[in-house]
């Protein structure tokens, strides 16, 4: 291949780097900042991008005005898990975090049955946002604007959750719910109220990652899956705790599936990803900047 | 009564821990409960705390029902309790367990006022403001959870064991620091097993034997009946 | 100590109640052995094969989840090399299944130990996402590998039935009762080491490290062996699915749903019980074979609605599993 | 033989960041003694502790115990070699119940688990928990588990005990039992090190003391001496005390 | 009889379970023309249910897979002992096909495989399995034949690129197209394996683009194919030519999304809509499949209704619900291709059960809608070539 087209590669490489810290973003607020396993986030994707595609096929609007819309609901439906269920899983004592994994990965099965029943199984595409087909050609490199946009609406809510958690107190409650949801109580914190919000703003930044997807990418009842690994992997290379690590990590995966390209099958490009997983925990057990 | 509590009784699966207890705390008193291993003390607290549901009885605060309240209502409401087992965010620092302590005031600009007091009883917690709190040593750590508790500018300050692991030079400013606390205007209800230390300190005291009060009274005669001399101290 | 006040101690106290669950295992399995004799259906059978399989995995992963707390979502690894160990044995070689099973049980143990000595620094989701990532890098592996047959998988030929080819046509109670026998085994293995120091060992890990090692007890020695015994069981029962299925590929063995549903039954069952895992194969598999046949040809989705639905509902109203439903002393 | 000591630390320093918990903290524990470790909060007790039962490495210094140098054995090694430790801070295996935590401990001299849990039996009722045996240890009151760290400690047989304040939260009429256990403790040949703050319980108790102050060794003597060192009244024991 | 049941095993949930869904709506437009009377050159149509069975009528039950071999099996097992099913048609995953055949076979039952293409499955000597469509080899070879031919008007054709998914499909459609290629003269210049359902196939592309290939031959599905051609848009790669394996590239959701970007594409096809203006029949079949579906029948949908036919006719034959008089009913039968709707010269199954008879078509894209343009016998027009010339 030529100089430039690896350059194209690693470029969109970088580019696929923000997606995945995009997707990242909402669970790295759930899984890593509050520690509750979210085995339903490739699925919450798949709503906000139906979400997404359902207000465009109604309203015929660009779906990047819709954006706060599908923020908004997202954000309700996020809420309304926490409530509605991960309160519930909360409750065990041994082992709550392996109810939580297998509720939400009940949950996860629902909304995909659900989604096939209410949109059916076929594949729908967003043909109709002005970004849509545009792209900026960088000295021969090709930078899609979808993809481009995707990528400045990532650094934006990354800026966004960093200064949510480091700045404000909602920040502090969170992790002080996260450590001892019942001690939280004497110092006056409602711990439902707190973690609602965050399931909200964890959700709502799905809903975000969503709109942005369903610009450029097809929309069906699984396609929520094929995402919902790498931003496990994505938040857990960055470490748990750490929303820098999350964004950081998110661009090593994006550039290193790609760089994998040069030198395996493409087959096999996720093969990258998981020897570095492997490798950064093995040297570092908490992940690239974890404080977990 | 600033808090009352009637006819109160709790229990974990069949053990009844608490059982028919009534307790009264005057707005301005300090209040002994003390009681052997056991006796059901902790669980009276975590009662009127909300961190345990009570089975049977009324609280009553302020004059407002709260047994039926969540816990963090029940803070809202100006009760701090310092657990015995402290239940500090291990993983926060210092300062931002501290911080939290002042949670119900985040909106007001005042918030951190109640730092100089606690600065003030423990100096140690102001050198060691970055520190996690799970890396403090034990002592340290009551010292934070009495500060957090502080920080929420309570109207009933309820203390577990606040001694407990605490260096005998600081016992004696703790009880000092709960007289001040309690002249600055804040009811204090105590668990202690220091009973004579509390006692000096002490208005009124409680004595709980097997989850029931055995014996209640101005915290003189409580410190010399002879019974509890015998039994308590071994005297 | 009075030999009478030996016998009414504790301990024999705590011996009875744990002789008792054999006592209880004894009539479970024979009933289940002799249900092929009364049970006819073949899909039943198939059903009740499939349970007994759950069970047994799940068995074994809560060797290594439920007791020694190492939560491991990648068994579909050991599962996968169970599988593709006795299939390329036999369809290559020629060497019966039976000693694949014991080939790929030996492989996974050792795999399993590889996969230990990297991960098991690793704490929490760390760990989690670690297993995973393994599982699926073995996955890629086998699914570009040219000895595993690649995406196409390897059939078994239709031929040469009865118990050295681990095939038998139509009949069904063979393979319910290899995989009962699977079970008992993975069952009476976590029953004795309930009550062995290992088991003691590992129990004291998961619950806390740090005091654990104050004990003396070999922290890492604790989780590697676990991870063994845990690896070779799932392996042997990746071996009886390739048998029984007649065909594998990478995606219908080694992929993370399965890493996922090894878990499921033990959680649902109760984590870290002895019958907790059977519990929870008991209502899960049927539940998941029902609605998919029964409900799943309409293609409108709602089979899934009820079986996410179902999980949901029992993993929130039992969190502590179903077996939490009984009184403790019974457990 | 019996002329070494049990335990001799030399020149340990631990540092956390910029935080020197130990100093160059030197000490040897005579076999059979009780040793009282004190010192104000957070001077590096249980830090040493920790040093010595093996929970982190150190930064410097050297640790022997019973003719071996351990100072960079793990933390299970050492408990084989008789060091058992409790924690300041009660740990239990929750999903065990109370007698199965000491079966644990048990198990490292007996490979046997029936041998092992009627050894654990016979210590939970030595230090007075037997009626809890079959409780589940999640349910334990602070001061039980206290009494649980004990017995699980004791379960290992060791030869050097490290008691991390489990006095704490008695009653002095129960306070005055642990005493006792302690003292019995001692009279089966187990070497004692206690940290403990409330000194109507430990000056009675040990024979000897040594105080740390800021990680360092402040002042050693015996309980009398101790008392009366205007360093210690002024670092710690405060002024109550100068009349004891 | 007054009914016969044939099971009909499908993914209806997964990936793939608009493939299950669309299947459904095929069968059941094939099951209309058996049980009722239509003025129809195809088997079984102009009679009321199947005629030698006093009119039996055709019941389809249908069975979910998931794409799961195992699961196959079972629904399989299920569909013969409970539902007693005279014959199961399939499966659309080539590894279901495997285990749902072996089971037919133990059960000594028809197994009519519609669209599972792997050339493997006829090949393990099971006398109870039917393929009346093509498979991958034949495929590939007409595409290839296609290819020469064009060389020999005098395009230039030299360099080809495979790009196909990891999965059966796409091993056996590319190790086919890798040995064509060589035996036929033909560079294979980039041989680029992906990962199905791939999040991003932006270095895939680049791949391709580096490789420059007269001919690109994706073998892929609709997710793919769709990030496919939408990749090579955002990479300004205009390939020369694209000839594709069906797959994706006969699904309407492709040509929905990104169809612009396909014109001139050629697909390899068992089914060629356009020659509905030469048979009637196809074009009242696809009516009544759009007025299920919403769509137009195509590679997949046209084989799974003549499958059903297929089968139909032989349970027609042998006058009897007994597997093995279907089985040699279905061995004998002959069915000469103007009297189906596929563009095929006839059906007659060899000893493998495996119908040679049934060439496949290439159509390619233009304006809007595909348009047969091979084999020449069939077709209506000549091929555009190079597809953006
Ligand atoms: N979480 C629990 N589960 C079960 N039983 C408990 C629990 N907590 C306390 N108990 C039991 O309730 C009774 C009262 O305990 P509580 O902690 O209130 O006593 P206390 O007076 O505070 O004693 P201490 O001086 O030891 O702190 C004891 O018998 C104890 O064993
Ligand atoms: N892991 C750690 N990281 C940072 N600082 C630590 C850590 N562990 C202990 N420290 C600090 O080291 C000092 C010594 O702690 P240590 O626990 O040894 O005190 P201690 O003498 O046992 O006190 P106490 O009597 O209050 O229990 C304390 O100031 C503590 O905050
Ligand atoms: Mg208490
Ligand atoms: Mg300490």
């Amino acid at each position: 291949m030529t100089a430039q087209g690896i350059f194209q590669v690693l470029a969109s490489g970088l580019l696929m780097g923000l997606i995945y810290a995009l997707i990242a973003v909402g669970l790295s607020l759930i899984f890593g900042l509050m520690d509750v396993v979210n085995f339903a986030h490739g699925e919450m994707l798949m709503l906000a991008m139906y979400a997404a595609f359902g207000l465009w096929a109604i309203s015929g609007i660009d779906p990047v005005l819709l954006m706060p819309l599908v923020v908004a609901a997202m954000a309700i439906f996020g809420a309304l898990v926490y409530l509605g269920i991960v309160r519930y899983a909360m409750r065990a004592k041994s082992n709550a975090g392996m109810v939580q994994i297998f509720a939400t990965f009940g949950l996860a099965v629902l909304i995909q049955g659900l989604a096939q029943f209410l949109f059916s199984p076929d594949y729908r595409s967003i043909n109709g946002s002005f970004l849509a087909g545009k792209t900026v050609n960088l000295l021969g490199v090709f930078l899609p604007a979808p993809q481009v946009f995707g990528g400045v609406v990532s650094l934006a809510a990354f800026a966004g959750l960093w200064l949510l958690m480091t700045r404000t107190d909602f920040g502090k409650a969170l992790e002080a719910t996260r450590e001892d949801q019942g001690a939280v109580a004497l110092v006056g914190i409602d711990r439902n109220k707190i973690f609602a919000l965050g399931w909200a703003l964890g959700a709502g930044l799905v809903g975000l990652a969503g709109a942005v997807m369903a610009i450029f990418y097809y929309v069906h009842p699984q396609v929520g899956s094929g995402f919902a690994l790498v931003a496990y992997v994505t938040v857990a290379l960055g470490g748990f705790g750490s929303v820098f690590g999350a964004l950081a990590a998110g661009l090593i995966v994006g550039l290193v599936e790609a760089a994998t390209t040069l030198v395996l099958p493409s087959a096999m490009k996720s093969m990258g990803v998981y020897v570095l997983y492997l490798g950064v925990v093995f040297f570092r057990p908490s992940g690239l900047f974890g404080r977990l | 009564m600033l808090l009352e509590v009637d006819h109160l009784t709790t229990a974990y699966g069949g053990l009844v821990a608490v059982a028919d207890v009534s307790i009264g705390v005057a707005e301005g008193e300090i209040v002994v409960v003390a009681g052997a291993n056991g006796a059901g003390k902790s669980t009276l607290l975590k009662s009127i705390s909300g961190l345990e549901r009570p089975r049977g009885g009324t609280i009553t605060f302020a004059g407002e029902r709260i047994d039926r309240l969540a816990g963090h209502l029940i803070t809202s409401r100006g009760l701090a309790y310092v657990p015995e087992n402290k239940r500090l965010f291990p993983r926060l620092t210092v300062r931002d367990n501290l911080r939290l302590g002042s949670w119900l005031h985040r909106r007001e600009p005042d918030r951190e006022a109640p730092l100089e007091t606690v600065f003030r009883l423990f100096p140690r917690l102001a050198e060691r403001l970055d520190q996690r709190a799970a890396t403090l040593s034990g002592g340290e750590q009551q010292m934070l959870a009495i500060g957090r508790a502080l920080m929420s500018r309570p109207r009933l300050l309820m203390l577990d064991e606040p001694s407990q692991g605490i260096m005998p030079k600081l016992v004696d400013e703790i009880f000092a620091a709960v007289k001040v606390i309690r002249d600055s205007g804040v009811t204090v209800l105590l668990v202690e097993q220091r009973l004579m230390e509390s006692l000096e300190i002490a208005d009124r005291a409680y004595v709980l034997q097997t989850g029931r009060v055995v014996l209640d009274g101005p915290a003189r005669q409580i410190m010399d009946d002879p019974e509890v001399r015998r039994v308590y101290l071994g005297m | 100590m009075s030999l009478t006040s030996f016998l009414a101690s504790p301990p024999s106290r705590f011996a009875a109640r744990h002789r008792r669950q054999l006592h209880l295992a004894v009539p479970v399995v024979a009933a289940l052995a002799a249900l092929p004799f009364a049970l006819h259906d073949v899909y039943l059978l198939n059903v009740l094969i499939l349970t007994l399989l759950y069970a047994a995995m799940a068995q074994s992963w809560n060797i290594l989840g439920g007791y020694c707390g190492q939560i491991s979502l990648g068994h579909a690894l050991y599962f996968g090399i169970g599988a593709y160990a006795t299939t390329l044995l036999w369809v290559n070689h020629g060497i019966t299944p039976w000693g694949g099973m014991v080939v790929g049980a030996a492989l996974s143990a050792v795999t399993a130990l590889a996969v230990g000595r990297l991960c098991f620094r690793l704490k929490g989701h760390y760990f989690s996402i670690a297993t995973i990532v393994i599982a699926e890098i073995g996955l890629l592996i086998v699914h570009n590998a040219e000895f595993t047959g690649g995406a196409l998988g390897v059939q078994w030929p239709i031929a040469g039935d009865g118990w050295w080819s681990l095939q038998f046509g139509r009949a069904k109670a063979p393979y319910v009762w290899v995989a009962l026998g699977l079970f008992a085994a993975t069952w009476l293995v976590t029953w004795v080491i309930e009550d062995s120091p290992w088991g003691y060992w590992w129990r004291a890990v998961k619950d806390d490290v740090q005091a654990a090692e104050s004990l003396g007890v070999e922290v890492f020695a604790s989780k590697m062996s676990a991870a063994a015994v845990s690896a070779a069981f799932t392996a042997v029962g990746g071996g009886f699915y390739a048998a029984y299925v007649a065909y594998i590929d990478p995606e219908s063995v080694m992929t993370f749903r399965f890493s996922l549903l090894f878990a499921l039954p033990a959680v649902l069952g109760g984590i870290g019980t002895l019958w907790g895992p059977l519990v929870g194969a008991l209502v899960l598999v049927p539940l998941t074979e029902i609605t998919r046949s029964y409900m799943g040809g309409s293609g409108s989705g709602l089979d899934l609605v009820i079986y996410g639905g179902l999980i949901m509902v029992v993993a929130l109203a039992r969190p502590e599993g179903l077996l939490s439903l009984l009184p403790r002393r019974s457990r | 033989m019996t002329e070494t000591p049990l335990l001799e630390v030399s020149n340990v320093t631990k540092r956390f960041g910029g935080l020197t918990a130990n100093a160059d903290v030197s000490l040897t524990v005579a076999r059979g003694e009780i040793l009282g470790l004190i010192g104000p909060n957070g001077a590096g007790k249980s830090t040493l502790f920790n040093a010595i039962a093996g929970a982190f490495p150190i930064d410097a210094g050297s640790i022997r115990f019973d003719g071996h140098d351990i100072t960079s054995l793990p933390c299970p090694a050492r408990c084989a070699l008789g060091i058992a430790r409790t924690f300041q801070v009660p740990r239990s295996f929750d999903s065990m119940s109370v007698v199965e935590n000491v079966l644990v401990g048990a198990l490292t001299r007996r490979p046997k688990t029936r041998a092992a849990r009627h050894a654990a039996h016979e210590v939970l009722d030595f230090v007075g928990l037997g009626s809890r045996a079959e409780a589940s240890a999640g349910e334990l009151t602070p001061p039980e588990k206290r009494r649980l760290e004990m017995a699980r400690a004791l379960a290992t047989e060791p030869k050097l005990m490290l008691l991390d304040e489990v006095m704490t939260g008695l009653t002095p009429s129960e306070a005055r039992e642990g005493v006792e256990l302690i003292r019995r403790v001692r009279d089966q040949g187990i070497t004692v090190i206690m940290v403990e703050h409330v000194m109507e319980i430990v000056m009675p108790l040990i024979d000897r003391a040594v105080v740390l102050e800021l990680g360092r060794v402040l002042a050693e003597g015996t309980p009398k001496e101790i008392v009366a060192d205007p360093r210690v009244i002024a670092a710690y024991l405060g002024d109550r005390h100068r009349a004891a | 009889a007054d009914e016969v049941v044939i099971g009909a095993i499908y993914p209806m949930s997964g990936a793939n379970a608009q493939i299950g869904v669309d299947a459904r709506h095929a069968l059941e437009t094939a099951a209309e023309i058996v049980n009722g009377v239509h003025d129809l050159d195809l088997p079984t149509a102009r009679t009321a249910g199947l005629p030698k069975l006093g009119g039996a009528k055709i019941r389809l039950i249908f069975a979910d897979h998931q794409g799961d071999p195992q699961k196959g099996r079972a629904e399989a097992e299920r569909l013969i002992t409970q539902e007693k099913v005279t014959a199961i048609v399939g499966a659309f995953h080539s590894s279901v096909s495997a285990t749902v055949s072996a089971t037919c076979e133990r059960y000594a039952l028809p197994y009519v495989a519609a669209d599972s293409s792997s050339p493997s499955l006829h090949r393990r000597g099971l006398k109870f399995f039917f393929r009346p469509a093509a498979h991958d080899e034949m495929f590939s070879a007409a595409m290839f034949d296609f290819l020469d031919e064009q060389k020999k008007a005098g395009k230039k054709i030299e360099t080809v690129a495979l790009f196909f998914e990891d999965t059966i499909f796409g091993t056996d459609s590319s190790n086919v197209q890798r040995k064509l290629a060589g035996e036929r003269g033909y560079k294979v210049v980039a041989d680029v394996k992906y990962r199905a359902n791939s999040p991003s196939l932006t270095s895939e592309v680049q791949q391709l683009k580096s490789a420059d290939a007269d001919v690109v031959m994706p073998s892929s599905y609709t997710t793919d194919a769709l990030l496919l051609v939408k990749t090579m848009g955002e990479l300004g790669y205009k390939p020369k030519n694209m000839m594709a394996q069906a797959a994706g590239f006969s699904e309407k959701a492709v040509f929905d999304a990104v169809g612009d970007r396909l014109e001139g594409l050629v697909s390899r096809a068992s089914f060629a809509l356009d020659l509905a203006a030469k048979r009637k029949s196809i074009a009242v079949v696809n009516d009544m499949f759009k007025a299920r579906a919403a769509r137009d029948l195509n590679d997949n949908t046209s084989r799974q209704f003549n499958a059903l036919l297929v089968l139909a006719d032989a349970i027609d034959r042998a006058g009897s619900l007994d597997g093995a008089k279907i089985r040699d009913a279905l061995a004998a039968t002959d069915i000469p291709g103007e009297q189906t709707i596929m563009p095929w010269r006839a059906i007659r199954f060899g000893a493998d059960g495996q119908n040679e008879l049934c060439d496949p078509v290439l159509i390619q894209y233009l304006g809007g809608k595909f348009v047969t343009v091979y084999p020449t016998g069939v077709a209506l027009q000549a091929a555009k070539w190079p597809m953006n010339g």
